[in-house]
């Protein structure tokens, strides 16, 4: 591996991505703790809703007995209410803004797919797109969404696509270039003894190396580009999405309606997640682990 | 917690007084600047700290949280926060009028507000949309028959053509506009360029910039009572500083950190005085029938989600003369006029980019 | 009669009794082979003369590093000689690789790990656009050679490591190589498979008449698969001897049973090579730093 | 061929990438249709005119012109610039919370395996919720500390919500680098008899290493897009986050303006980016992988 | 006179007359090792009865999968047996780990990649708070003794896979084990590179005299090194048998050089072991799937 990808490695989210996917218990722990594999299983599972269920309660507890007034903490009783209450408004909001979303990240997985495979066929198309790259990284939504909202118009939810396209476009690209790269020799080699040309090179041998780790990118782009949609939200644009009702429900100090359409925002970047990890996981049942080797 | 309010006092013997603005540090709020910069809290035995706010603080709440002692917010959102629970009580109102306009382009056939139905309506949300609102009520007009569009931080939506009526405040973003280059001309916008729709005029008019304080101090701690008195006549002394001297008032309040341009300010300075000056009842002082359609307006006024501000009339406590009242006593009682009788705007050129 | 033998004569290379039917498998003539890196040029093959006849069985022994697997690229025309000439059954090893005329297998089995077994056996045929039903009794026929035929459907990762290598030389068997090209097929498995698979080996090679050129760095392997072993020697990778395996009464293919591996002929043989390669080999092959880590092929 | 020409040769490239876009931007700026292309209701392309696209050299020139006309009114990059280099402070702080949590949160995770099932769940989801959502809470929680002579500052309100983002990545990229080392590694160590603390420090910090340093470099992006978010959201003065809605507010009338806080995000992402790769140099030991032989 | 013996008698264990000073270095009585997978219960040791004097060196060898590696890891006190009775040196297991009283390699060398040569032999030694002046020493003698002092400041990646093994073999050696535990050390290495590695541990087992439990596949390779050889077989891993070396002159630790490997002797105990082999093995170890990827510890 060169220097270049080394550095753009490190620099993609891939770190956080196979940690969540492949939680290890083999290698790296003692054999100690061992549990069976039953008992694991359903640890995994337990652990995590007996963890939330009992923050759940305490939070209740705080605001029902330990006097902490429904004003500044709202209680999940009174969220759940609200929910209810305004449960089509909920639905119809969260279905516009994961729609963006979902928008956004179908087209930036697509756009760091197709852009990745250019950068990594051309060596110069990589070092020519590696600024360019680094820089939508790092800039915060915040700065571009007004701009966007000029260049593509107030009244359009393209603005907000654009920036959940934007924000997906960069994990998918950097995990996808990696992807592109994990060839390995005695696979080309054994490509090129078949004379293989290039479409059937890229057909059976680059394609299907890369897509754990283009999964991988698109796992990682998914929440952000809900969260990314939605924040948009905030900065102009059609109102009825979820971003907007949180800050139109939090300016009126209706928290615990605001909390209710965060929960939404909650559940759906979760939805996005679990649909991606699924995916990913049905990609990677064939892979041994770490990807290929 | 910090919010001494009266019980407190800094080194100096001074009281310590937190108070929150409802957006960053503009024209807008050049009273308060003023009062602080001449002095004017010192003399009245105060420490005032203006604590400026962003995109998601929520002033009331800063104010019920008991983050600080004032806030400046407006009536439609923290009757919204009474009716959630929060315990405020407006003390001044110190603007008279809403500032509100909806502009149009001049040739847009938008001239009222039942010209909005099937329009697309800007509006920056966070709940300065409720004056759309209440007055669309009143034309029959529900929010489904309208598409509303969030403003941004300009006006760019609305000089692209992406919405046919922008939300805009007198002493701000329709100023924005004036400043902007047309690309016909060449030259800046001119007024005749746009139809203006001012909310003062229509049903929906609400009561913008007041003062807001802890209704349960002010019922309890006499302390708090003393400095709110104090505070509110300092704060009156401020806004009749802005008003006599509205160029020094925006370079003041560019020096605590607007970051508008000298005749964008100016202009902002003018404009609020304009909201303030003259004010027949004494500045500050609650105009009941205001008062009264602000309520009426927020219980009309329904969004897409059918949520309303408020549902039922706030408590009485929710407002109240006697503490601007005695200030203003106090005031007139050294000779100081309180009505603005002899206000006058002055006139403001604005120039490119409001630099 | 393991003579030793001056690099660039090579009359002794056909000496042995191998009958050729027509071209040679592949005729090496005076190739070299450099690498330039970034600490200098490396001399990986000197001077190297080596025919292989159509039939032949030929195993390339050596210490690490002294060229073997070049020499097998070269061969493979996955790399081409710095100088010199070769040629694979009489033709360009370009042209004989677009022709498809030689099948290979490396130490890692290489396979894909996405495809089923079938699938991994059947990928030469797809790409050459052999139709599907052709495709399936190929790989059924396959498969039944190196015994798999109830794996088909697994994916490698559900094999052991002796059953990949097994699916890899399916693979290469897939079009009929009248060559077959082995890098250390056997060096990742454990003794016993090894040994088994070198039984299977000598079976499929004698009934399909090809030629192999296998690289390995165990001697009894060599001595138990081979009609001749070459013995190689490093910096500069050059040919230091030709040992012709004589192997009694079992010197045929169909012969070299389990029985051969406990032969006292066999033994002799292991000494024999055992003795050209330390005669030729440099004396602490372990003790050199090696000089990157991009270029082990392994 | 050594890695310094392959360095300048990047770098070149890397410049003409950036002139590319730039030549994209101002050919499409001259051919484009001012009011963009539409397909149906969607608008595709964006508009041209200089309100939405300001000349790039416009941008350029507005940087050296003073923020406004008063009199003492510093060129505009100036202005940029030391709003930068005060979010880079407070991001730095954020920064540096987020490595303690997410070391922390790593290290009981790795420790204690059913930490790990019950926190890395609720660890992913804190990650759908939008930041905006509880930045005022935040702050109004903030300002209720006053321990002793230390009172909370609002700053430290941005730090906080910066760290927020930061954490993830690190908590992450810490287990997976904690459970990095070989089972053979795990084992040896305890052949020694070696305690937990002392194989922490030999085995499983230096393993984590190639895993914590892209982490590292992903937390230092994100605490820098936390903080420009967090003070917009808090209206936290003298950052660039402050400049961002303040310019954005000026770009009717002086368009070029509000790239010039854009431009300055962008800056400061890669700065702390590049700052913490330094990292890099300096553990370049911890970074070598081991040879299989 | 390799006879086959019933799993559980132990009777010819020690009669090939080793001397006991004192404790038998290792004492395996009657152990069972079961593991319980996804998959069901895996018994991978059953009834295992075996003694290693004090300086006795033994290798244990068998198919893949039998147990050999699960012996050594209950020896070395990283896993617990599920029934039976094992002593090192008289001690618990783990009462001898926490002493320090065996060294330890496995096949893959197992440095740490970010500590040089030195510090790797040193790790121990720092663990154990031996002071840095003795340290150093120690470390020095150590490569000194593997042929690697040059090679101090290197990192594990600027080495050969055969120096890497090395290293670990003098990290095994830092704290002078009465007892080496290894795990197909020699695994990864070339013929050559193994061939020497093996001589050169012959030489540091006689000079430290420490008694060493050796796993591999080869059977030359255990035939080399050993007193006895202890063959193994599967589902579920039994001692099938144990093979006392009787190499005749060269039985001497300092007698086994290079020669031996030509020796008729060394033939006819490598062919002894490969019947043992056998005998006891499943008749096609490389045909069963793995049934799980992550068991395989190597
Ligand atoms: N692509 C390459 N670039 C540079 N040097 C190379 C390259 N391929 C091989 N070499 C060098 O050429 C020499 C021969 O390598 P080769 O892989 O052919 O040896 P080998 O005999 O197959 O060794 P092994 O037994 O370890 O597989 C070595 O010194 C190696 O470092
Ligand atoms: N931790 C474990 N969990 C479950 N099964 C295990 C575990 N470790 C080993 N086994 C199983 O125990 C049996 C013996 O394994 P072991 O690794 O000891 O074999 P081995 O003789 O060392 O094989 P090899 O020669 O391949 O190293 C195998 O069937 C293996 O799958
Ligand atoms: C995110 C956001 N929130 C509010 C406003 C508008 N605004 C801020 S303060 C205020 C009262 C009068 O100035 C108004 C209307 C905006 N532009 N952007
Ligand atoms: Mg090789
Ligand atoms: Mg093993």
């Amino acid at each position: 591996m060169n220097r270049e990808s080394m550095n753009r490695e490190s620099m993609s989210t891939s770190t956080t991505a196979n940690a969540i996917v492949s939680p290890r218990g083999g290698a790296g722990t003692s054999r100690k703790q061992g549990w069976s594999p039953r008992t694991e299983s359903t640890l995994r599972i337990a652990a995590p809703i007996i963890l939330g269920l009992i923050v759940l309660g305490l939070w209740q507890l705080l605001v029902t007995v330990g006097g902490v007034s429904d004003y500044l903490l709202p209680s999940p009783a009174s969220i759940v209410g609200e929910l209810v209450e305004f449960w089509p408004a909920v639905v119809s909001a969260t279905m516009l803004t994961g729609t963006n979303a979902l928008l956004g990240l179908l087209v930036g997985a697509l756009l760091g797919i197709v852009l990745s495979a250019i950068a990594a066929r051309w060596r110069i198309a990589d070092q020519m797109s590696a600024p360019i790259i680094a820089a939508l990284a790092v800039v915060p939504i915040v700065a571009l969404a007004p701009v966007l909202n000029s260049m593509f118009g107030a009244d359009s939810q393209f603005g907000r696509q654009a920036i959940a396209a934007i924000a997906s476009f960069v994990p998918v690209f950097l995990n996808t270039l990696r992807g592109f790269r994990q060839t390995r020799p005695v696979h080309r080699d054994l490509m090129k003894a078949y004379a293989a040309n290039s479409t059937q090179m890229l057909r059976s041998l680059t394609l299907p190396t890369a897509r754990p780790f283009i999964l991988t990118g698109i796992r990682i782009a998914s929440s952000l580009a809900v969260i990314s949609a939605l924040v948009a939200e905030y900065f102009g644009g059609p109102r009825g999405g979820l971003g907007s009702l949180i800050a139109t429900s939090a300016a009126s100090s209706a928290y615990a309606r605001a909390w209710a359409y965060v929960g939404a925002s909650i559940a759906l970047g979760l939805l996005f997640y679990l649909a991606t990890l699924a995916l990913e996981r049905i990609a990677l049942r064939r892979v041994p682990a770490g990807g290929s080797r | 917690s910090p919010t001494d309010g009266g019980d407190g006092g800094s080194a100096d013997g001074l009281t310590e007084v937190k108070l929150q603005l409802q957006w960053l540090p503009q024209g807008q709020f050049a009273g308060y600047f003023a009062a602080a910069d001449q002095g004017y809290f010192e003399e009245e035995g105060l420490d005032v700290e203006i604590i400026p706010s962003g995109g998601d603080i929520v002033p009331q709440d800063a104010l019920a949280n008991g983050d600080v002692d004032y806030a400046v917010a407006w009536v439609p959102k923290v009757l919204g926060s009474i009716e959630q629970g929060a315990n405020l009580t407006n003390i001044a109102q110190i603007f008279q009028r809403s500032g509100t306009l909806q502009v149009s382009w001049a040739d847009s056939g938008i001239d009222t507000i039942a010209d909005f139905e099937g329009k697309k309506i800007g509006s920056w949300g966070f709940g300065n949309e409720w004056e759309i609102f209440a007055a669309m009520a009143a034309e029959g007009l529900d929010s489904s028959t309208v598409q509303i569009i969030t403003q941004d931080f300009n006006m760019n939506a609305f000089l692209q053509g992406d919405i046919d009526a922008a939300q805009a405040m007198t002493y701000n973003e329709y100023a924005q506009l004036l400043e902007s280059i047309d690309p016909e001309t060449g030259e800046l916008y001119q007024p005749e360029d746009f139809n203006v729709i001012s909310y003062e005029d229509t049903v929906g008019g609400m009561l913008q910039d007041a003062i807001w304080a802890d209704s349960e101090r002010l019922d309890s701690d006499e302390a708090y009572q003393e400095t709110t008195v104090k505070f509110l006549k300092a704060v009156v002394k401020g806004w009749i500083y802005s008003a006599e001297n509205p160029e020094a008032a925006a370079d003041i309040t560019i020096g605590a950190g607007s970051g508008w341009g000298p005749s964008h300010e100016l202009w902002m300075v003018n404009e609020t005085n304009n909201l303030i000056w003259p004010a027949p009842n004494g500045m500050g002082v609650i105009d009941e029938a205001s008062w009264q359609r602000t309520v009426d307006g927020a219980i009309s006024a329904v969004n897409e989600t059918g949520a309303s501000p408020i549902t039922a009339a706030p408590p009485a406590s929710a407002w109240s003369n006697d503490w601007i009242m005695k200030a203003l006593e106090e005031l007139e009682a050294d000779g100081v006029d309180t009505t603005g009788a002899d206000f006058s705007p002055i006139e403001v050129s604005l120039l490119e980019g409001g630099n | 009669m393991s003579d030793q033998i001056p690099n660039s004569a090579i009359q002794n290379d056909q000496t042995d009794g191998v009958a050729l039917a027509g071209a040679a498998a592949v005729e090496v003539r005076g190739v070299d082979k450099h690498f330039e890196t970034a600490s200098g040029i490396v001399n990986a093959l000197e001077a190297i003369n080596l025919t292989v006849a159509a039939d032949e069985f030929v195993s390339l022994i050596g210490p690490s590093g002294c060229g073997k697997s070049t020499l097998m690229r070269l061969i493979a025309d996955l790399d081409t000689p710095s100088a010199g000439e070769l040629t694979v059954f009489g033709k360009t090893a370009t042209q004989a690789r677009l022709d498809q005329d030689y099948g290979i297998a490396f130490q890692q089995a290489g396979l894909l790990p996405w495809r089923t077994v079938a699938a991994n056996v059947a990928l030469p045929l797809e790409l050459h656009g052999v139709a599907s039903a052709a495709r399936r009794s190929r790989v059924a026929e396959l498969l039944d050679m190196v015994g798999l035929n109830e794996f088909a459907d697994r994916f490698p990762d559900q094999l052991s490591g002796g059953m990949q290598q097994r699916v890899a030389i399916a693979r290469s068997l897939a079009e009929e190589p009248r060559l077959l090209l082995m890098d250390e097929p056997f060096g990742a498995l454990d003794e016993m498979t090894r040994e088994k698979m070198q039984t299977d080996l000598v079976r499929i090679a004698a009934d399909t008449g090809a030629a192999v050129v296998f690289v390995t760095h165990s001697i009894p392997e060599a001595v138990f698969l081979s009609d001749r072993v070459v013995v190689m020697s490093p910096r500069p990778g050059r040919i230091s001897q030709i040992v012709p395996m004589r192997l009694g009464a079992a010197a045929g293919r169909e012969d070299r049973t389990d029985d051969l591996r406990e032969d006292g002929a066999f033994f002799e043989m292991v000494t024999e090579v055992r003795e050209a390669l330390h005669g030729g080999a440099a004396d602490q092959p372990g003790l050199e730093a090696r000089s990157s880590r991009g270029v082990d092929s392994r | 061929m050594t890695a310094r020409p392959r360095l300048v040769g990047g770098f070149i490239w890397g410049l003409a990438g950036v002139m590319l876009i730039a030549l994209l931007w101002e050919g499409y700026k001259f051919f484009g249709p001012a009011d963009g292309l539409s397909i149906g209701e969607l608008r595709v392309l964006p508009r041209t005119t200089d309100l939405a696209m300001p000349h790039l050299w416009d941008m350029i020139v507005r940087l050296g012109e003073p923020v406004t006309r008063a009199d003492d009114a510093l060129p505009l990059w100036a202005v940029v610039g030391l709003a930068a280099v005060t979010t880079l402070g407070i991001a730095a702080a954020g920064w540096l919370v987020g490595v303690v949590v997410g070391v922390g949160f790593a290290l009981l995770m790795q420790r204690w395996r059913l930490a790990e099932f019950g926190l890395l769940p609720w660890i992913v989801i804190s990650q759908t919720v939008p930041l905006i959502a509880f930045a005022p809470v935040v702050k109004s929680w903030g300002s209720r500390v006053e321990i002793g002579s230390f009172e909370w500052q609002d700053w430290m309100s941005v730090a906080l919500i910066a760290s927020y983002l930061a954490f993830f990545p690190i908590t992450v990229g810490a287990l997976k680098g904690l459970q990095s080392p070989d089972r053979i590694h795990v084992e040896l160590f305890e052949t020694y008899a070696s305690g937990y603390w002392s194989t922490l420090k030999r085995l499983r910090f230096p393993a984590a290493v190639p895993y914590l340093l892209p982490a590292l470099r992903l937390g230092a992006a994100n605490a820098v897009i936390g903080a420009v978010v967090a003070e917009v959201s808090t209206g936290l003065q003298g950052g660039i986050g402050r400049l961002l809605i303040q310019f954005a507010g000026q770009a009717s009338g002086d368009p070029a303006k509000a790239w010039g806080p854009i431009f300055g995000a962008i800056v400061l992402g890669l700065v702390a980016a590049g700052s913490v790769a330094l990292l890099s140099v300096i553990l370049k030991d911890y970074r070598r992988t081991e040879e299989t032989a």
